[in-house]
């Protein structure tokens, strides 16, 4: 019996020389994973548009990395698998008759002005799939705020008439579709805008559950919570930020709603409508634009939840997350300079210069 | 008389119609001046300094001004106004806290061909501001520069950790910054307005 | 980070991170002798501080226990012979980290026995705490730990300075690694009996054990032992690495925080080993030396795992052919998996810092053989840190070789490289190797900087 | 070096202070400098060449004139003296496009009164005008001017066919285009700068690779 | 100052020599630009808003500008800069008034938005609407200058304040007081009816008063 001779250049490795198990590959694919149901819901809801919708912003932001990669002559990064969370999400915010030729441009904006710009994955500022989405809805705000019903007559048969606009070309009016394919009295509205304008209300039950109308994914809160627990669950999220955003949420619109009930809505309405609950649980938490200290996590969710219920309850929009999360986004490295931990045995934050 | 409450005034000027992320005013030392915190942040204090003095001096020149009716020198009379503060600043300064003198350094000479400075003055003019009005205003609008020119210097130095490519470097991202934190202050729209 | 974490509260280490223990491969198994190697390497610098300097010639023989090398001024340690034999030559050996030290080969006669001769009882009651400082020098103990500091030093109280407490390592959190368990289950006499001495020598009021609550045998019998002793107590604590970095363990258990940069006697604490401690409660009465220690022979690829309580100087491929090393060994570490180094050669001998020799396999190597991608941000490292320190940021820094600030912002220099960060890293990212460079970075450029303003 | 030549500049020489402004030293793609104006009236093409024109004015205007007193101004009023200058003609130039056309007047608001602030104006009094002949100073302001008005009509052009799909109003692509507001918008202006830039330094960096390969 | 200056340093007095000199140049050709855009400046001005009146009242070709001071009554101006708020009486050929076109602002989505609107004695109502000043987002907000849909509110909107002039939700108008939104432009929709009903308050019971000097044109 002999010990075996050692191939050098395995074991001249430093310490340590274990790993945990999680890795960022792993992280992005369960993301993704977590995402499918919601996805899956968003084609029972809306139909096959909503198919359409999610491969084409998926593919325009997997091609778009490629491309630049290919261009800056590296090797190409879609293996990570981030990229296809910032696809999806983009889909997921979109309303599910978007023109896809504008998908399209989103998800090329997403990722390239918003990813690749900046060097790529963990070098990027701001959420990619919201740069898009922020783009287009300053592109083109008629064609993001049209909505259609959910559960239309034929949704399975038939394209709502917006998606397959020929690009570069004005979606057509949909107000007879939609008069022909509804099953109950859609006004064409958002239970957010519905409010916002008409100050009609939206019960929390169908919120909950998500059959209502709204972006493709953003309805249902229970599939959100659900991919969120999951994620949670298996260490792939910060749950922190999520619980800030909502609690600061809450809690801002329980103020609101107690100092005037008649003008401002329940706070659960705003925690269950529009995309708070998908931009708490997927986006808030996207780990590169968020900081990295314990207490920094706390404030950037706090702020962020704040300012999408100011945006919501005081500002001229209906909705205010995709903002509240750019802004927490920008701010995030001066909250993470802010809030660096005491290092143990000094009295000295660290990155506070002598 | 401009019939805008002061907190509207404020809030527009700080958030809504950022002077630099929406007005294009004072571009310059945001793209110049914003690689460094320490400097975004001096800068940022000296500016929000001279904008509140030449406002007031503004508002009191025009004042003047209309009295005589020379209207036609009010471009010429702001602009003496501006960088006479800029002076009258630095000695002051100079004379009462030397170590903020040292600190600021070249950043109070360079602020005479900051726009928004002259922005400021002829802005008030134009909408007809109230004496009180201005002030919020000049406040407003040098807080709302100076947090632009934070927020970007923060990020730059967060982004000289990244490895970003060479095409890219320098003020095209800057802009590209500028661009997606201008998409973002958006959503402030609309705020403490009609509703 | 778990939900329960923000509620805070209780002995415990919020921090660090929870690492698959792998210790019931030995973590039962009672500590075995293991025989005589052919032939021995005993370095001359097997601890921190001066390399002891060699009393013997080529040639001469020697009686096991016998000094062969005597320390080289306060911080350093004497030599003692493991086997009774013959000096074959003082020359040149390979170490652990690849250099080449002074080291004395010795031939141990074939039928040579471990008993040990050499050494006289003396009274260590009556013994004054300087004479029992440097009664332990020449006893040759160090940091049986893995630090191997010269343990007569630490028992040396710094001017100006009052220790309170001696306090008593049982955590060995690092895993594969159950020496100290061992040592805890099978010597607990010695380790209180140690610990006394200590106390005496740094003029303690009370001892305070602690050991990691996945050992309760352990707890056990050590508490059994200490129950004549009313100023000995014996305190579990949550298992969780590094709980065993003295830091660590002195916050958790005396919620006192030793300055950056400072040491335990600055808060009035010693902290010492177990085993160093079972080693000196059994040499000092006897005036020995330390000749032999236990070690863990860990890992997938070995057949015959376990404590063996090995000679100091026997040569690792020989060490290794007694634990039935197989053919599936892809790699072999000293010490932790967390800490300890790889090494390249097997000719290296096991010396008085080896608390453990694992032998991996391709498979668990492959756990952290990923593509190294940039920093996600995901903050993993920052809630891990047991110091606090911010390594996402120290390793961006690293990147752009940003060293000096890495240094005065960031605090590089109070890492004790446990590893904490890179183990979690989900990008893969060499943490502790890029601050390891940086810290060596620092200091050339800090000898360059005093170089050229001498001239 | 102009003193050299004395007041009679050879012809290469003042074609090449009037193309340094043009292209190689262009104040904004190059110098990055006026970035306000730039950014803030560039929405039309037509406000972009309004204020390429009024630009130009006070450029030439201003440079003439320092030109002319060039030797008889004091060190310590220089800046004053110029800041004058400039500000005289801005008032001009406001007055005037005030009395051509109200809509123009609207569209440019403040900004025509912050020519005064504009960088490159004083930039050149002080680099140029102060030190050269009133002939080339005219040329320089010239070229440094137009340089200007293009980038900006490079910006306003780019604006203007995006967001609305027009050119000075004409429409080009038919009533079904979809126009991307964003471009009229202000990130659209920092976004459509950022474009060109990246577009130039794109150019330079290929321009220079292929240099380097053929050697 | 004992020490000598140095050579090239110039005295006090040349200095200001020289400044005085340039400022009296600069102040000349002030001036003289002033003098000399002045009359283009007040015509372009009262062309334009000869148009705008002409454009809200079809058929005018006569126009009276009156002031109303504070107290509301009303004098005749000649230009149209002066300040205060102001009534424009259109009269058709024959000299009868057509109507009378007023201003209003409120604040829209982006910025406040002022426009000018013609009513009419006889009708009660209000019958032309135009925006003369807007900020809003291109595209969603600028459709009230564009939407004739919307424009189609303004043909004959009930002014007699017996209601509040309104905006209410995109089609759901059923009074002659209300005005139909645009959808998607809630916000810029509603400043303009607030910006009609806040003027038409404060203005229409100045018209009714001066009612008889507004129709003889003096």
């Amino acid at each position: 019996m002999s010990a075996p001779s050692l191939t050098p250049e395995i074991v001249l490795h430093t310490s340590p020389h274990l790993h945990s198990a999680r890795s960022v590959g792993v992280i992005m694919r369960n993301v993704v994973y977590a995402m499918l149901p919601i996805c899956l819901y968003g084609v029972y809801n809306f139909g096959i548009s909503v198919v359409a919708l999610l491969v084409v912003s998926t593919l325009s932001c997997v091609l778009t990395e490629h491309m630049f990669c290919r261009a800056a002559g590296r090797p190409s990064s879609i293996k990570d698998s981030s990229v296809i969370i910032t696809g999806i999400l983009l889909g997921l915010t979109l309303p599910p008759g978007f023109p896809l030729w504008m998908a399209a441009v989103g998800g090329f904006v997403a990722v390239g002005l918003g990813k690749m710009l900046f060097g790529g994955l963990g070098f990027n500022v701001f959420n990619p799939a919201l740069v898009g989405r922020a783009f287009l809805q300053a592109a083109f705000p008629t064609a993001i705020t049209t909505y259609t019903p959910a559960l239309a007559n034929g949704r399975f048969a038939e394209f709502i008439p917006t998606t397959l606009t020929f690009p570069f070309a004005q979606p057509p009016v949909i107000t007879e579709w939609i008069a022909r394919v509804r099953i109950d009295a859609f006004s064409g509205a958002t239970p957010l805008t519905a409010l916002k304008f008409d100050k009609i209300g939206t019960g929390l039950t169908p919120l909950f559950w998500g059959n209502v109308a709204g972006s493709a994914g953003e309805t249902s809160v229970i599939l959100i919570l659900l991919g969120g627990l999951y994620l949670v669950a298996r260490n792939f999220m910060d749950w922190r930020i999520t619980a800030a955003m909502l609690l600061s949420a809450f809690v801002l619109s329980g103020v609101f709603h107690l100092s005037n009930p008649a003008a401002y809505p329940h706070p659960l309405f705003m925690l269950f409508s529009g995309g708070l609950m998908l931009g708490a649980v997927f986006m808030a938490t996207d780990m590169v634009g968020s900081p990295v200290t314990p207490l920094g996590v706390w404030i950037y969710g706090g702020v962020m939840g704040a300012l999408t219920i100011l945006i919501r309850l005081l500002g001229g929009l209906p909705e205010g997350v995709m903002y509240a999360i750019l802004i927490g986004n920008a701010v995030s490295p001066m909250i993470d300079n802010l809030t660096q931990p005491r290092v143990y045995g000094t009295q000295r934050k660290t990155g506070a210069r002598a | 008389m401009n019939e805008s409450s002061l907190g509207a005034i404020f809030l527009d000027s700080l958030l809504i119609n950022n002077f630099v992320l929406s007005v294009f005013l004072g571009i310059c030392p945001f793209i110049g001046v914003s690689n460094k915190f320490e400097t975004a942040w001096r800068m940022g204090v000296s500016v929000i300094f001279v904008i509140l003095v030449s406002s007031v001096l503004a508002f009191g020149t025009n004042l003047l001004l209309i009295n005589f009716h020379a209207e036609y020198l009010r471009i010429i009379t702001y602009i003496v106004i501006i960088a006479s503060t800029v002076q009258l600043v630095e000695m002051f300064i100079k004379k009462t806290s030397p170590a903020l003198f040292r600190a600021l350094g070249i950043y109070l000479p360079l602020i005479t061909t900051n726009c928004a400075v002259l922005g400021v003055a002829l802005f008030q003019t134009a909408r007809n501001y109230s004496f009180a009005q201005s002030v919020v205003f000049a406040l407003g609008s040098s807080m709302g520069f100076t947090l632009a020119l934070v927020i970007m210097a923060i990020i730059r130095e967060r982004l000289e950790l990244s490895d970003i490519p060479g095409t890219a470097k320098g003020t095209a991202l800057v802009l590209m910054i500028a661009g997606t934190l201008s998409l973002a202050f958006m959503g402030f729209a609309g705020m403490g307005g009609g509703g | 980070m778990g939900l329960l974490s923000i509620f805070g509260g209780g002995k415990r280490l919020h921090r660090g991170v929870h690492v698959p223990e792998f210790k019931e491969q030995t973590s039962q198994l009672p500590i075995r002798r293991m025989p005589f190697p052919p032939s021995m390497i005993i370095p001359l610098s097997q601890h921190a501080g001066a390399p002891a300097v060699s009393i013997v010639r080529e040639g001469q023989e020697v009686v096991r226990g016998e000094p062969i090398a005597k320390a080289n001024g306060f911080v350093s340690v004497p030599m003692h012979a493991p086997a009774t034999g013959r000096i074959e030559r003082i020359a040149l050996a390979p170490s652990a980290r690849g250099e080449l030290s002074p080291a004395i080969y010795l031939k141990p006669w074939p039928s040579a026995s471990q008993e040990i001769l050499y050494g006289a009882p003396q009274d260590i009651e009556h013994m004054t705490p300087e004479e029992i400082v440097k009664a332990v020098q020449e006893t040759g103990v160090v940091g049986l730990g893995g630090a191997a500091f010269p343990t007569h030093v630490k028992m040396k109280v710094p001017e100006g300075k009052k220790i309170e407490v001696v306090m008593v390592n049982g955590c060995e959190c690092e895993p594969y690694l159950t020496t100290d368990h061992r040592v805890m289950v099978e010597q607990p006499d010695e380790v209180l009996h140690g610990a006394r001495i200590a106390m005496k020598a740094v003029g303690a009021q009370r001892i305070v054990i602690g050991v990691e609550d996945n050992k309760p045998d352990a707890i056990e019998n050590l508490r059994k032992a200490a129950v004549p002793y009313p100023y000995i107590s014996v305190e579990p604590v949550p298992a969780q690495y590094p709980q065993g970095a003295e830091k660590m363990l002195i916050h958790v258990l005396l919620g006192r925080e030793v300055p950056s940069g400072g040491l335990p006697s600055d808060v009035g604490v010693s902290v010492f080993n177990v085993a160093t401690l079972a080693q000196i409660g059994d040499l000092l009465p006897r005036h020995q030396g330390l000749i032999e220690r236990v070690v863990t022979f860990a890992g997938p690829a070995l057949k015959k795992p376990g404590n063996y309580m090995a000679a100091l100087g026997t040569p690792l491929r020989f060490a290794l052919e007694q634990a039935g090393c197989t053919e599936e060994a892809a790699g072999v570490i000293l010490g932790g998996p967390m800490m300890g180094p790889a090494i390249s050669s097997l000719d290296v001998p096991l010396t008085k810092g080896v608390t453990g020799v694992l032998v991996l396999t391709q498979k668990e190597l492959a756990s952290r053989n990923g593509d190294i991608l940039p920093c996600i941000r995901c903050g993993a490292c920052v809630d891990v840190c047991p110091l606090h320190l911010n390594p996402s940021r120290m390793g961006m820094l690293a990147r752009k070789e940003r060293y000096e600030e890495m240094e005065t912002d960031f605090h590089l220099m109070d890492c004790f490289e446990c590893g904490c960060c890179s183990y979690v890293c989900p990008s893969h990212i060499p943490l502790v190797q890029h601050f390891r460079v940086a810290k060596q970075m620092n200091r050339e450029r800090k000898a360059r900087e005093r170089a050229k303003s001498n001239a | 070096m102009a003193h050299a030549h004395g007041n009679a500049p050879s012809p290469s020489e003042s074609m090449e202070a009037f193309l340094n402004g043009l292209w190689k030293q262009n104040p904004v793609f190059v110098q990055v400098l006026g970035m306000c104006p730039t950014l803030a009236v560039t929405n039309s093409a037509r406000n972009a060449a309004a204020m390429g024109l009024a630009t130009i004015f006070v450029l030439v205007c201003s440079n003439t004139l320092i030109s002319l007193v060039r030797k008889l101004v004091q060190k310590q009023v220089r800046i004053a003296t110029y800041i004058l200058i400039i500000a005289t003609f801005v008032t001009m130039v406001d007055y005037i496009i005030k009395a051509v056309s109200v809509d123009v007047y609207k569209a440019l608001g403040p900004f025509i009164a912050l020519i005064v602030v504009n960088c490159i104006i004083l930039g050149r009094a002080e680099a140029f005008a102060s030190k050269n002949s009133v002939g080339k100073s005219i040329l320089d302001g010239l070229g440094m001017g137009l340089g200007f008005a293009i980038a900006l009509f490079c910006l306003g052009g780019v604006r203007e066919i995006l967001g609305a799909g027009t050119l000075f109003g004409v429409s080009l692509f038919g009533p079904n285009f979809q126009p991307w507001v964003l471009f009229l918008l202000p990130s659209g202006g920092f976004f459509t700068l950022a474009g060109w830039l990246l577009i130039f330094t794109w150019w330079k960096e290929r321009k220079k690779r292929m240099a380097e390969a053929q050697q | 100052m004992n020490q000598a200056a140095p050579q090239n340093m110039p005295s006090s007095a040349k200095l200001i020599q020289l400044m005085g000199t340039v400022s009296l140049v600069c102040g000349l050709l002030i001036v003289s630009t002033h003098q000399a855009t002045l009359a283009p400046i007040r015509a372009n001005q009262e062309t334009i808003m000869r148009q705008t009146v002409a454009e809200l009242l079809p058929g005018a070709n006569k126009q009276i500008t009156y002031g109303v001071d504070g107290s509301g009554n009303l004098t005749v101006l000649q230009g149209v800069d002066a300040p205060g708020p102001k009534l424009f009486a259109g009269y058709d050929a024959s000299g009868k008034l057509i109507g009378v076109v007023l201003e209003g602002a409120d604040r829209g989505y982006a910025d406040v938005i002022r426009a000018m609107y013609s009513y009419s004695l006889e009708k009660q109502a209000i019958i032309g609407f135009k925006v003369t000043e807007l900020k809003e987002t291109p595209g969603l907000g600028d459709k009230i200058v564009t939407d004739p849909k919307f424009l189609a509110n303004f043909k004959e909107l009930d002014a007699s304040l017996k209601n509040r002039i309104v905006t209410v939700k995109s089609g759901t108008k059923k009074n002659k007081w209300e005005i139909d939104a645009i959808s998607g432009a809630t916000i810029s929709s509603r400043a303009v009816g607030r910006l009609i009903d806040k003027s038409a308050k404060e203005m229409i019971p100045i018209i009714q008063r001066n009612r008889q000097r507004i129709e003889g044109g003096n």
